[in-house]
């Protein structure tokens, strides 16, 4: 569904990417995991428009959407949760998940996704009215999950989603997520909490210092020394 | 030196450029028509005219670059009195004399700057000129609405103290700073004093303003204006009928050059500014710079050379026939070093029917 | 504390030891952030009253608070972005400088020896820390990870005896976790009483002597790790699955 | 190296009245140091403490007429007090001027600093307007829009030595260059000091600053005062200079010629203002002699985007980056805010 | 009392006129966040178009506010296009220094083309006072009352019901997760500039006959919209409003009872007292820190 070739990113001066390729199959979740700096977000945001690519291709569905803007990308059905949730702070959590579907016309269909979307987050449902720079962390998080669902898209990218979330609500997004995927929507994702993440998708890749080190489905990186080393803590958190 | 430069400081941006560019306007004028005839002492005379910004730091600075740079021996300025004010010192350092053609405050003639020669009426004058009218004009007790500057403020002095003289009541003195637009809470304090007639002194735009909120809020006492920066042909024409039935005190009255102290003289000029084709109603504004550049050129034909100290000498002897009537100079201010003072001439004239009628005496 | 009809914290009881490693803990929104807010003085608590080694700190300024000992850093990541590390530290440091204004503008030797002995102060600090190689690196130039560090080398400037730290490790892989309990660790060995908010469960129960979780603004549990892991409220409220993948 | 050209510069700068002799240009220099003087202070609290303030006029003209005030005396009569105050000379009126306006710096951040933002910039535009209604209005002190004529030049020296009047712009010229030369350093010390750092931290993160112990209104009002003084001071120089005040001293457009030398110069440098001073100082002069009036505000107004667009940190910044490039050394001091700004 | 009722009219007729300053910039000042010193120019600029319209072509009244208002937002849109553009992101001080630039260049380009002698636009409408009771009122501020409220209100349903205000209100907070939401940013700076300047025209078209046309009619209405929009709270639509009104009241009130030398002064008293005790503004949302 999603192909990405050689693609460099730069900063100024600063290269982020350096000749990143990935495929993400439709109908699948995929994991994107990697140091804190290594190009993850940077990845997502050169999908969704946010950063030029300096060169290679991003293919959607066979077409070219490199250079494209933000808005028209979305409106291929490509969806960006991004990170450090990003609300809009002097909206109301309600404005916030109606900008989510900025570009949708099916008013009815709307109510009803609304709802869906309070239904899986009863916090938010309970604070419908407030102004979502007043929400906690957390509450902040679930809204900024909720708002990428809202557009319907074909494709939705969660850029570290456990961010910030207690324990339970961490468990439960992830189920969640899954359960996008199992409804028929393709989701790449980047998550810190590399063994949940690993453990759950269909297929990971591992991003060092801009490139591609490693890929494969999620047991091959859970089993990997390297990423058991670095990233998933081993002997520290599993005791 | 092939010619004789006159300095020009007028305000040509900002606040007050209307009126500094007819004043300019006026300037240019005069200056056609002196080298046309010839010029003076043989040479041509040449305006250099600049722009003060209506600042008065510009104001010096101009001043400054006049007198230095282009060595002028003589200028003409700078329309408003803190404009004014602020040249004065660079007058006195560069002993340059001044013609100043607008400034109504008291405080130029008096504080002893020798170098200061003023054609236009500071409001002590016009309360002179407008007490024999009293009589005729039956008023009782009056209201000031003035702009909160020396010339508003000047005006409601000079006249309540003219007024209380001649048995006049005053009442309310009302002030509006410079640009405001809104008079409401003024006009509506007027309206519900006793008195019958509102003496009003402030420049066209705002008396444009006045007299149509007058209208608005039903007040129907005299109106009589001062200051000589009413142009009431823009009054008329820009107030429609709320300009109806009020007085003026004017300058300048080119509505009939034949009751004029000059008629000649007023006809040249108004043939000559309509030919310009400059707006008629600034007039009763730019005579005042024609008749500054005129007094100019006769003082320096009387001192023989453009030198500023032989001006400012010849500008005491001079008796120049002007648009207003004949100007000389008296003296103000302290004794030894005073300043020259021309008692100028005003009309009242009255608004009726969207028709300036002049008096008829 | 009540936002319009909203409690976000009613009737919060807790207590720290001097020296000791309190973890407060609970679902999102819980009032976690609220409580570091109210007691480093930036809200006001509608009732009740917070004591610092038996000073109350009501109505205490954010500066005030902090000039007492008591520390803070931020959930979000907070910096002084535009400027150096070393900078950002030297900023920090502000409650140990002495200098005085006349002695400053007249450039006195006293003045710059104090300035001379905080640039040294500066240096140690990142060096506990251990990002005393990007000391010129701009604030916002840092990795994420460093980032975190030098908002706790900010903290750690600012001389606390009792440190709060919001979130600390939130988007960091184990690694980088694993330095940040080191870190910990060092500060305990000094003296520094830590009152810590963290969603991380394998570190929480690690380095806490005790655990305090709210819910809904209200104290649910107050213990030690092993306790807090099987009590069955906390499970039920928020551990959920989470505490059994960890 | 950097400080070889500071010291380059500033003998340029004595030797000015050498050598130009056309007092009109000199006039302008003296008027522009001025102006230079206020956009200085103006940039402690626009460029260090990142607070905009649109009324420093307020300052400038309250520093001005305390030292009129000072130096020509007054008589008003307050609540039945008749207060009389008999012609001191004008150095005092200086000194006072600037302590007044301090503390009018130090009342106003009290309050003002209680709002951010843009809420601050319509308190200190707010604060401006009622200051210059006050000496529009208040007659009996301030002779309202009637003028403050006939102020004294400066005179310097003591009783037993004898005054020596400053009459000639070369005079007056060394006087605000020496002015500008001592606020240079005094600036330049606070902002290497603490104090200078704790401002900086308030601009960058407030939030933050305060959290490691800083105390907003202390900084913000220690900057307001220095401000104060500094405007003050500046405006008693007007005074004595220009010799006539009045309220027109207070318009708007003298706050935006200071905002528009310390943001082109390049804010929260030291070389700022004094280069965006001379910059907008003496472009007008220069278009004087070529364009219409209305033609020269246009350029005005072109070149100030111009410089925006061109070089959208200021024109120092720019300079320093441009040579940070050529010197690795100067690269480094680049990092350390305040450190960067050697002109 | 009859008296007392006259300047509470005056003060309502002026709340109107001020609250119509005030609207346009709550988009471009109080929304996006610039510091619009061209809001004066703009409003000028409606005038100018209004007397260009109105008495140089002689199109009926009307329609000549229509056209000046599209005029209005095809200059507004212009300047954002050509002068902001590229500087989005830079900070407030910066995108400010261009509008005063722009301010300037405005306003003397208006005197070279215009001269500098005020302009008046007659308007259709009486100019004998409407009357009721002892209160006298003039019949086109009335009228400018009415279009005010009606521009208020339409305002207010744009920003806060439609999907374009939300919009708007999305791209000022955070333009890039904006444009994730499909937004399409760009367009919407330039729309929302456009907006606030074409009302910025309205105020000057609606305002033109009322009072006179000169070119530095913008100065004050520049300082007066920056207080109003200030009073009532950043962004706030109807905040704004009462602004306008609470600042009409003050100046009447002050100018009536106290002295009209200081009329001003009131307003930028209040202006003061009102932030002291509520530091951003009367109508304030509160905002979280940590
Ligand atoms: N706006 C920016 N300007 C300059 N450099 C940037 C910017 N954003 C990111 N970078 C740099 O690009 C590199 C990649 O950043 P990116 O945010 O993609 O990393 P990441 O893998 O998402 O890390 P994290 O886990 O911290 O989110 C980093 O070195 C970072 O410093
Ligand atoms: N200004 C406010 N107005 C209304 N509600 C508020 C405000 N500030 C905070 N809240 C609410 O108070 C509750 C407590 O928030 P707080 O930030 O303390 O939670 P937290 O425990 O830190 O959560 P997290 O773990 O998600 O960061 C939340 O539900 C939040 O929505
Ligand atoms: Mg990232
Ligand atoms: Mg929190």
């Amino acid at each position: 569904m999603l192909e990405i070739k050689n693609l460099v990113c730069r900063y100024g001066k600063v290269t982020a990417l350096k000749g990143v390729s990935l495929k993400v199959p439709a109908n699948s979740l995929v994991v994107l995991v990697g140091a804190n700096g290594a190009g993850k977000s940077t990845t997502l945001r050169a999908i969704s428009g946010l950063v030029p690519a300096a060169s290679g291709s991003i293919l959607f569905n066979g077409e070219e959407i490199t250079g494209r803007t933000a808005s028209r990308i979305l409106s291929l059905g490509i969806a960006h949760c991004p990170e450090g949730r990003r609300v809009f702070g002097q909206m109301t959590v309600l404005e916030n998940l109606e900008v989510g579907c900025y570009l949708r016309k099916d008013t009815a269909l709307i109510r009803q996704d609304i709802d869906h979307i309070f239904g899986l987050f009863p916090r938010l449902a309970e604070r419908r009215k407030q102004i979502a720079g007043t929400l906690s962390g957390g509450e902040q998080q679930m809204l900024a999950i909720g708002r990428a669902m809202m557009s319907r898209p074909k494709l939705i990218m969660f850029d570290e989603p456990s961010l910030g979330l207690a324990p339970n609500i961490v468990s439960q997004t992830f189920d969640i997520i899954k359960g996008i995927r199992d409804a028929g929507t393709t989701v790449l994702m980047v998550e810190q909490n590399a063994f949940a993440a690993l453990d759950m998708c269909n297929h990971a890749y591992l991003l060092e210092a801009g490139s591609m080190v490693l890929e494969g489905p999620g047991e091959k990186l859970i089993n990997d020394p390297h990423v058991r080393e670095a990233y998933l803590g081993a002997g520290l958190a599993h005791a | 030196e092939d010619t004789i430069k006159i300095g020009v400081n007028e305000p040509l941006t900002g606040a007050f450029a209307a009126s500094g560019t007819y004043i300019v306007n006026g300037a240019k004028l005069a200056a056609e028509q002196i080298n046309a005839s010839g010029g003076i002492l043989g040479k041509q005379i040449e305006l250099v005219i600049e722009d003060n910004k209506s600042n008065p730091t510009e104001a010096a600075a101009v001043a400054e670059k006049l007198i230095t740079s282009d060595k002028v021996p003589i200028m003409m300025g700078a329309w408003g009195s803190s404009l004014t004010l602020a040249v004065m010192p660079k007058l006195m350092q560069y002993q340059v004399p001044m013609l100043v053609e607008t400034s109504s405050s008291s405080k130029i003639t008096k504080q002893g700057n020798p170098y200061i020669f003023r054609i236009s009426p500071p409001s002590w004058v016009e309360a002179k000129i407008f007490q024999p009218l009293l009589p005729s004009l039956g008023i009782k007790k009056v209201d000031f609405l003035g702009i909160n500057n020396d010339w508003g403020r000047g005006t409601i002095t000079d006249f309540t103290a003219m007024f209380k003289e001649n048995g006049v009541e005053v009442g309310l003195a009302e002030t509006m700073d410079q640009g405001a637009e809104d008079m409401g809470a003024q006009l509506s304090k007027i309206k519900a004093s006793d008195s019958d007639t509102i003496i009003v002194t402030t420049g066209v735009e705002q008396l444009t303003l006045v007299l149509k909120q007058v209208a608005a809020l039903g007040i129907t006492k005299k109106i009589i204006t001062t200051g000589g920066s009413q142009n009431p042909d823009q009054l008329i024409q820009q107030a429609g009928a709320a300009a109806n039935n009020t007085m003026h005190m004017v300058f300048f009255a080119p509505w009939d050059a034949a009751k004029t102290p000059h008629p000649d003289q007023s006809k040249v000029f108004i043939d000559a500014w309509a030919k310009a084709g400059h707006n008629a109603a600034g007039m009763t504004e730019s005579y005042r710079g024609y008749d500054g550049i005129f007094v100019i050129k006769t003082a320096i034909e009387k001192a023989g050379k453009a030198e500023p100290e032989a001006i400012r000498e010849a500008f005491w002897g001079v008796d120049v026939p002007t648009l207003n009537g004949n100007v000389t100079f008296t003296k103000d201010g302290p004794e030894g070093k005073e300043s020259g003072q021309y008692l100028a001439k005003g009309t009242l004239i009255t608004i009726t029917d969207g028709k300036v009628v002049l008096p008829s005496s | 504390m009540h936002f319009g009809g909203l409690i976000a914290i009613s009737d919060m009881n807790f207590h720290v030891n001097e020296g000791e490693l309190v973890s407060l803990i609970g679902p999102n929104g819980a009032g976690k952030t609220t409580a570091f807010n109210i007691i480093t003085g930036f809200q006001r608590p509608t009732k009740g009253r917070v004591s610092f080694r038996g000073t109350s700190l009501a109505g205490l300024k954010p500066h005030q608070v902090t000039s007492l000992g008591l520390v803070r850093t931020f959930q979000r990541t907070n910096l002084f972005d535009k400027i150096s590390v070393f900078d950002n530290v030297l900023i920090g440091l502000h409650r140990k400088t002495s200098a005085r204004l006349l002695g400053t503008l007249l450039s006195l030797p006293r003045e710059r020896k104090a300035e001379a002995e905080l640039r040294d102060q500066a240096w140690e600090i990142l060096r506990l820390v251990g990002i005393e190689h990007q000391a010129k690196e701009r604030a916002s130039g840092l990795p994420y990870g460093d980032q975190r560090l030098l908002g706790v080398a900010l903290a750690l400037a600012a001389q606390p005896s009792a440190l709060l730290l919001d979130e600390p490790v939130s988007g960091m892989n184990a690694t980088e976790t694993g330095r940040f309990i080191e870190l910990i660790n060092k500060l305990r060995s000094r003296g520094t009483t830590i009152l810590l908010v963290e969603h991380d469960m394998p570190m929480v129960m690690r380095i806490s002597d005790r655990i305090v979780v709210l819910n809904y603004g209200r104290i649910i549990a107050n213990g030690t790790p092993k306790e807090i892991q099987n009590d069955p409220e906390v499970i039920q409220a928020y551990l959920g699955q989470g505490v059994k993948h960890a | 190296m950097s400080r070889i050209f500071t010291l380059l510069v500033l003998a340029f700068f004595l030797s000015v009245p050498l050598w130009l002799t056309d007092q009109y240009y000199l006039h302008t220099l003296v008027v522009c140091g001025i102006f230079m003087l206020a956009a200085m202070s103006l940039n402690l609290l626009l460029g260090y403490t990142g607070q905009l303030s649109l009324g420093h006029v307020a300052f400038f003209g309250i520093g001005a007429y305390v030292s009129a005030l000072t130096s020509l005396g007054f008589s008003v009569s307050i609540f039945a007090y008749q207060i009389t105050h008999e012609p001191w000379p004008p150095v005092i009126g200086v000194v006072l001027g600037g302590a007044v306006a301090g503390l009018c710096g130090y009342l106003i951040g009290k309050l003002a600093f209680r709002v951010r933002g843009a809420y601050f910039v319509i308190v200190t535009v707010s604060f401006a307007e009622v200051i210059r209604l006050i000496a529009l209005n208040w007659i009996e002190l301030t002779n309202g829009p009637l003028a403050l004529p006939g102020i004294p030049p400066l005179t310097l020296g003591f009783e037993p030595i004898g005054y020596a009047t400053l009459w000639s712009k070369g005079a007056n010229y060394y006087v605000v260059l020496t002015f500008i030369v001592i606020t240079y350093i005094i600036i330049k010390r606070l902002i290497d000091s603490p104090y200078g750092r704790a401002m900086i931290a308030l601009r960058e993160n407030e939030i933050l600053a305060t959290s490691v112990g800083i105390s907003v209104t202390r900084y913000l009002v220690l900057a307001a005062v220095f401000a104060g003084t500094i405007a003050g001071v500046s405006g008693t120089l007007y005074a004595h200079y220009i010799q006539i005040i009045d309220p027109m001293i207070f318009m708007f457009l003298n706050t935006v010629t200071m905002v528009i030398m310390v943001i082109t110069g390049g804010k929260g440098t030291l070389a700022g203002p004094v280069v965006g001073g001379l910059i907008f100082g003496i472009a007008p002069v220069i278009l004087r002699n070529y364009v219409g009036p209305e033609v020269q505000w246009i350029l005005y107004g072109a070149l100030m985007i111009l410089i925006v667009f061109v070089l959208p940190e200021g024109i120092v910044p720019a300079i320093e980056r441009w040579f940070s490039r050529a010197t690795a050394k100067s690269a480094e001091l680049a990092m350390e805010p305040g450190k960067g700004a050697r002109s | 009392m009859d008296q007392f009722l006259q300047h509470l009219a005056n003060a309502l007729i002026m709340g109107g006129t001020y609250a119509l300053l005030g609207i346009g910039l709550t988009l471009i000042f109080g929304i996006m966040r610039i510091v619009n010193f061209t809001h004066g120019e703009l409003y000028a600029f409606g005038a100018y178009m209004m007397y260009f319209f109105a008495v140089v072509l002689g199109l009926n009244f009307y329609m000549a506010i229509a056209f000046a208002i599209c005029a209005g937002m095809v200059l507004g849109a212009a300047i954002e296009y050509l002068l902001l553009r590229s500087k989005r992101g830079a900070d407030i001080d910066t995108t400010m220094l261009i509008m005063i630039g722009a301010w300037i260049v405005l306003q003397n380009t208006e005197i070279l083309i215009w001269g500098s002698v005020a302009k008046s636009i007659n308007s259709p409408f009486p100019i004998e006072p409407l009357t009721l009771g002892p209160v006298s009122l003039s019949s086109v501020r009335v009228f400018v009352l009415f279009v005010a409220l009606a521009l208020i209100a339409a305002t207010y349903v744009l920003i806060n019901r439609t999907k374009l205000g939300k919009a708007m209100r999305a791209t000022f907070q955070d333009s890039s997760t904006a444009a994730l939401m499909g937004i399409n940013t760009s367009a919407i700076y330039t729309i929302t500039f456009g907006l606030g300047s074409a009302l910025a025209a309205a105020a000057g078209a609606l305002l033109g006959p009322v009072f006179v046309v000169a070119p530095a009619m913008g100065d004050l209405a520049s300082l007066k919209a920056f207080a109003i929009v200030i009073l009532g709270g950043l962004g706030n639509i109807t905040g704004a409003a009462f602004g306008g009104f609470i600042l009409a009241f003050a100046e009447e009130m002050g100018a009536s009872y106290i002295s009209s030398g200081y009329r001003d002064a009131m307003g930028f008293l209040i202006i003061i007292i009102v932030l002291l005790f509520r530091p951003t503004g009367l109508f304030a949302r509160s905002e979280r820190v940590g």
